[in-house]
Parts: C-alpha cells; structure tokens; sequence
C-alpha cells in the first residue's frame, strides 16, 4: 500500500530533480562570460584586473537562480513543509 | 476498494494485465519518438553550415567548390547523432530485442523508453558540428591556402564533440541489447 | 475494455508526434541559411547564383533528420510494423 | 467506462499537440532570416529584389519541416489511420 | 465514473496547451527581426521604408508556424473532430 | 470518485500552463531587440525617434503568439468549451 | 478517498508551475539587453540617458509574457475558476 | 491511502520543482551581461563605472521572473492557498 | 503491491536523472570559453597564459550548478533523507 | 505480479536515459570550440600548436558535466544503491 507521505515524497525527489535544471543559465551565462573574459584579457592585458573583477560581479549575479533553485531542492528532500 | 484509493497500484495493476508484448510495442513507438528528437542537433548545425557556405562562397567565389565540400564534409559528420538516433528508433520498431522477452513487464517499458530519451543527447554534437563546418567553411574561403590544417582542427574538434552523443548511444545500446536492471 | 492494439495505437500517436519535434531543428538551421544568403547576395549581387546554390544545397542536408522524423511518424501511422 | 477508441482518441489530440511544436524551428529561422533580410536592404537598397527573393525561397525551404508536422497533426485529427 | 469523452476531452485541452509552445518560434523570430529592423534604420534612415516593409514581411512569413499551431489548438477546443 | 468533467477540468489547468510557455519567445525576442535598440540609440542618437518606434513596432509583431497563448490559456480557465 | 476538486487542486499546483517557465524568455532577454546597454554605455558615455531609457523600455516590453504568466499562475492558485 | 491532500501536496512539490526551472532565464541572460560588461570595461576602463552600473541595472531586471518562480515556489511550499 | 519506499525509490532514481540534465549548461557555456579561449590565444600567443588562466577561472565558475546537480542526484541515491 | 523492485529498476533504466540528456551541452559547446579552433588555425597558422592545445584544454572542461551524467547512469544501471 502507498500512503500519503510516500506519495509527497517521491514527488519531492521529483521535484527537487526538476529544480536542479535551472543551473543549465548559470552554466551557460558565466561559460559566456569565461569565454569573453578570456578574449578581453587576451587584448588588454593591462586591464586584467578590471576585467576579471567584472566577470565575477557578473557571474555572482548569475549564479543566483541556481542557488535559489538548489534552495528549494533542499527544502524538499530535507525540511519538507508539505509533510 | 483499496485498490481505487492506491491510484499508482491500481494503474499498474492494470497496465499489467496487459500482455507483455502489447506492452513493449506500446513503450518502443513512444521510445522510437523520443529518439527521433535529436535531429534537432543536425538540423540546427547544418543549417548554420549551409549559411555560412552560402556567404563563404559569395565572399570568395573562385574557391565556391572548396568551400562547398569542407561545408558537406563538415555536415556530414554532423548528421552522426541523426543516424544514430534513427537506428535507435528503427531496432525498437524492426529489431526489438526485448519484444518476446519472459521478464519483467515494467523494466522492459521503462528501459525501451530510456533508450529513446538517451538518444536526445544528440541534438548537443549535432548543433555543435555543425557549427565547426560553418567556421571551416567561412575560414577557408578567406584562407584556401590553409585548407588541410582548417579541415584537420575541425575533424578533430567534431571527434572531441561527439562523445557524450556515443555514451548516450552506449547507454540506449545497454538498455536494448544488455540490460543489467533485467 | 481496452485491448492490446488500442494501446499501441495510442503510444503511436504519442510516439509519431514526439518524432515530429525534430523539425525544430531544420526550421532554425534552414532559417539562419535564408538569412546568411540574403545577407551575401545583398553584398556580392554577381555570385548570387553561387550563394543560393550552396544555400540551397546546405539547406537539402539540413532537411534530413526532419524527413527521417516524418518517415517514422508515418511508419507509426500507416505501417505499424509492431501493430 | 473507457474503449480503446476513445483511449486512441485521446492520445491522438496530445500527439497532434506535440507535433505542433515543430513550429518553433521555422519562427525562429524564418524571423532570423527577416532581420538579416531587412539589414540587407538598408544596407543595399539596389539589390532589394535579389534580397527579398532570396530571404523569401530561403524562408520557403524553412517552412516545410512546420507542414510536415501540420499533417501529421492534421492526419491524427481527421484522417487518422489508427482508429 | 470517466467516460470515453470526457478522456478525449482532458486530452484535448492538454493538446490544445502543448500546441501553444509553437509561439516560442515566431516570439524569437520576429523579436530578432525587430532588433535588426531598429539597427538598420538607425544606420540608414532614409531606408526606413524599404527596412521596415521587409522586416514586416518576413516577420509575417514567421508568424504561419504559429497561427497553424492556434489553429489545430482551436479545433480541439470548438471543433473536435474526436469527439 | 472523481468524475468526467473533474478530469477534463484538472487537464484544462495543466494545459493552460503548458500554453504560457510560449511567452519564452517574446521575452527572448523583444529582450534581443531592446540590446539592439539601445546599441543603435547610443550610435545615432539623433535617430532615436525612428530606432525606437521600429523597435517598438517589431516587439508588437512579437508579443501575438504570447497573446493567443494567454487567450487559450483564458478560454481553458474561464470559458471552457470542453466542459 | 481523492475527490474531484483534490484533482483539480493538484493539476492547477503542476499548472502554475509549468506557467512560470516562461520566465526563461525574459531572462534572457532582458539580460541580452543589460549586456548590450553596458557596452553601448562604455562606448558612448555621453549618450548613458537615452541608452538606458530605451534599455529599459525594451525590457519592459520584454516583461509582459512573465507577467502572464505570472497572473495564470496566480489565478490557478488563489482565485481557480476550475474549482 | 492516498488521500486529497496529500494529492495535491505532491504536486505542489512537482509544481515547485517546476517553476524553478524559469531560472535558466536570468542565468544565462545575466552571464551575457557579465561577458559584456568585461569586454567592455576592458576597452574602456575609464568608464567602468557607468558600465558596471548599467549592467548591474539590466540584470537585476533581468531577474525578476526568476523572483516570481521562486515565489511561486514557496507559495507551494509554505503557504498553499490549495491545501 | 508496491510500498511507499519502493515509490520513492523509483522517483528518486528518476530525480536524479532529471537533475543531471543541468549539466547542459556548463557544457554549453565552458565549450564557448575553449572557442574563445583557442581564438584569444591564436591572436595574443604572448597573453597565453593570461587568456588560459581567466578561461579556466571562468569555467570553474560555470562548474558550479553542474556539481550541485551532482550532488542532487548523489544524495538521492546514496543518502536519501526521504527514505 | 508487481513487485517494488520491478518498479525502482524502472524508474533507473528512465532515470539513466533522462541523465545522458546532458550531453547536449558539451556536444553543442564542443563543437564552438572546434568551429572557432578552426577559424584561429586557418587565421594565424603559426600558432597551431597552442591554439589546439587551448581547445582541447577547454574542450575536457567542458566534457566533466557530460561524464558526471554518465558515472550517474551507469550507477543506476550497473550499481544501483536504491535497489
Ligand atoms: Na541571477
Ligand atoms: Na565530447
Ligand atoms: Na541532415
Ligand atoms: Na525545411
Ligand atoms: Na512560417
Ligand atoms: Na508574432
Ligand atoms: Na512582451
Ligand atoms: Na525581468
Ligand atoms: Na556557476
Ligand atoms: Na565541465
């Protein structure tokens, strides 16, 4: 027999599955930001410092909905509200 | 009445009542749509093959041909993960192993749809290869004279590219032909 | 009652639709050709016969895995080798 | 209670929705191809004919995998062979 | 108790659902258009007319994907030829 | 026990959400077309009016296949012909 | 014992959540603009009013299929005319 | 036995799952703008701080549909209005 | 009969594959980086080790939501807290 | 008879075919790196060697995400700890 709070908890690691695929912007948006970090590096060598500080600002801002999504799947596979 | 509460024993209850051979059928034509997804992949890269050839040859038009094979020699890799895929979908509708099988009902369903979803993998070397055959294309147009060392850096760069296209098709392979889970 | 052939029609239906998806892919890579074309016979209006060969030509292969996806859809339709 | 006829039914209208998404791929490519185009003529208004028919043939080639899955949309509505 | 219709009809508004997703296309498309129709008539004003009548047809040409995928929806919905 | 228009109800609100993923391309394509407009209003400036209504006009073109998304979505929810 | 209006609860749930994935489309969007409007500022500093006005009216236009979605999502969960 | 809550708190956990999954958008539009905001601060780092400006106001609209999932989300966790 | 931990079991397995999907992202995006990184270095052989350093710093940044996935997928299969 | 280890081995033979789905991104970034590592060796042919090696450098950062899904299939194909 299945019960209630088995059903809610294999729908969590479903869900928390789910929410994992959000990392695929971070993952792209900061590759950009390597691969066009890299390039203006490659020009201005004199500006690496500026250059590199900004593609880090940059990438922390992008990180953010992966980390909100990695949040949520740990909500659901370790303080689960719903059961 | 248990039964009706327990919605997810009762589905299977019902879906094995089925025949297992009627099951697997039903699993390998959804399976074989799955697989047939990843022609996203070369549809996508050759297309952007076929653009930047077309532009290729009108910036070089005395080395049209040049450009013209390295773009279909470039694409021609790039169709790898289609026919891979299409062979995928063709074993589970011509050639499934597991039609016949006296297994288990539900690993055989589940392992025929998990080798067409392996199989969308390809649309990753698909796009990419293709792209490889753009940029060789345009390049040699504007340095004929680099033809080979252009060609060699893009089959090489299309070999490094395919590999997660051949661990999914090992995968989908596995699942057919060798599956640990039956 | 359903009986065994209702269900593989079904997943037939399913299956030839999921198949159908793999147009996405010449529909964009074909796009991109018909711009690039536009754009080089805009600039070099001399080669224009050259440029729509080789986009033409380009295009052709592109179109492959979206003719497999339909011949499989079909197959699933009209010819069922598992009905 | 359910016949096959209406199970096939049903999964037909969900497989004639997922071949429509086949259309993705040609709005993408064929709007690419009218940015390029309209780039192309501000750039050489003299070859405005050559663009636009070429834009145009390219666009033709982007269509097709789109009708292809219309048909098969099409077919799983009013002409479906598996019921 | 669920009958045959009413399966048909729950199927048919998840169709209807999937087959909206089609307007990712032209949404993209005609977005692409836009960016490149603004570009060149900043660059040639006195093209304006000719850029944006090209941008227009093209984005037309990349609408159809989309209104074929409203249509096979609307037939689900008011003229169900499986019900 | 759940009952016929039960079901179709339940899949008329995983259909309408399904419809709204359309709105992916018109976020994309007007967002490409803002980068663009503001990069053409900072290199002619005095052609701001003209980039800026082409934009505009382009971005409209864009939003209709996010609109027949939402008035599918609407009609599923508020005046469900299946049901 | 699930009842017909527990269905329906639990379609809108996965609903709402399929609605919001539209979303990626301004995320892109809008971050193509940010990308475009920084270089555009970089190059010409003395143009940063009207760079960033018409950044920001693009990406409001950009907005409005989030928004959508939004408002689907919402209805599903507090005022669900399926209920 | 499954029961309606427990129903509808399975989906809310997929429903959630999800939704999170907008955050592709913002991830990868907010790395492009990081990518360009490196470029150019490197061609113009006498203007890094009017770049860094502007490309930290277009992500943080650029990230607003991510905030809606994610709000979304934890409506279907903590305060499901369906429950 | 199933259990509810078999269920559970079962969505785990497939939670974890789901997650595994975000590894798209830093594909995707770190491949750009090589691009440019081999472009970067092909123009500025005497930067070489500046442009491979801000590449590979780039990257590993990109890492990052592909490893949580990672983690996602272990923890559903080595350390379940929902079992 | 169904049994709950019939159905966890299911759900791993799914979850393995879902997992290799990630090898879209470093097949897609790959194949930048090679498209772009060709055009750097047919530009400056004198740098071949570093040029190649960069690619090739980036191209195993980008494979990692594609080699975690493959070590988690073949965990649940050949090693499964949920069964
Ligand atoms: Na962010
Ligand atoms: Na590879
Ligand atoms: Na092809
Ligand atoms: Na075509
Ligand atoms: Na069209
Ligand atoms: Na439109
Ligand atoms: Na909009
Ligand atoms: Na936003
Ligand atoms: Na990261
Ligand atoms: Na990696």
């Amino acid at each position: 027999m299945i019960d209630g709070e088995s059903l809610i908890s294999a729908a969590s690691a479903i869900g928390a599955g789910l929410a994992m695929i959000a990392g695929i912007g971070a993952g792209i948006g900061q590759g950009f930001a390597a691969g066009k970090g890299a390039e203006a590096v490659g020009r201005q060598p004199e500006a690496q410092g500026d250059i590199i500080r900004t593609m880090l600002l940059g990438a922390a801002v992008a990180e953010t909905t992966g980390i909100y999504a990695l949040v949520v799947a740990l909500l659901l596979l370790f303080a689960n509200p719903l059961l | 009445m248990e039964g009706t509460l327990d919605f997810i024993n009762a589905f299977l209850k019902w879906l094995l009542e089925f025949d297992i051979a009627v099951l697997v059928a039903a699993a390998s034509v959804i399976g074989a749509g799955f697989a047939m997804i990843a022609g996203i992949g070369p549809g996508i890269g050759q297309g952007f093959a076929a653009g930047k050839g077309a532009e290729a040859v009108g910036t070089n038009p005395t080395k049209g041909r040049q450009v013209t094979v390295v773009m279909l020699l470039g694409a021609a890799v790039a169709e790898t993960s289609g026919i891979f895929a299409l062979v995928v979908a063709l074993i589970l509708l011509f050639a499934n192993p597991l039609i016949g099988a006296e297994v288990a009902a539900l690993v055989v369903i589940a392992s025929v749809i998990g080798a067409g979803l392996s199989m969308i993998a390809g649309i990753g070397p698909g796009i990419g290869q293709g792209f490889a055959a753009g940029k060789s294309a345009e390049t040699v147009s504007v340095r004929p004279e680099h033809h080979g060392n252009i060609v060699k850096v893009m089959l090489l760069g299309q070999a490094v590219g395919q590999t997660t296209g051949i661990y999914a098709l090992v995968i989908s392979l596995l699942l057919l032909f060798a599956n640990p889970l039956l």
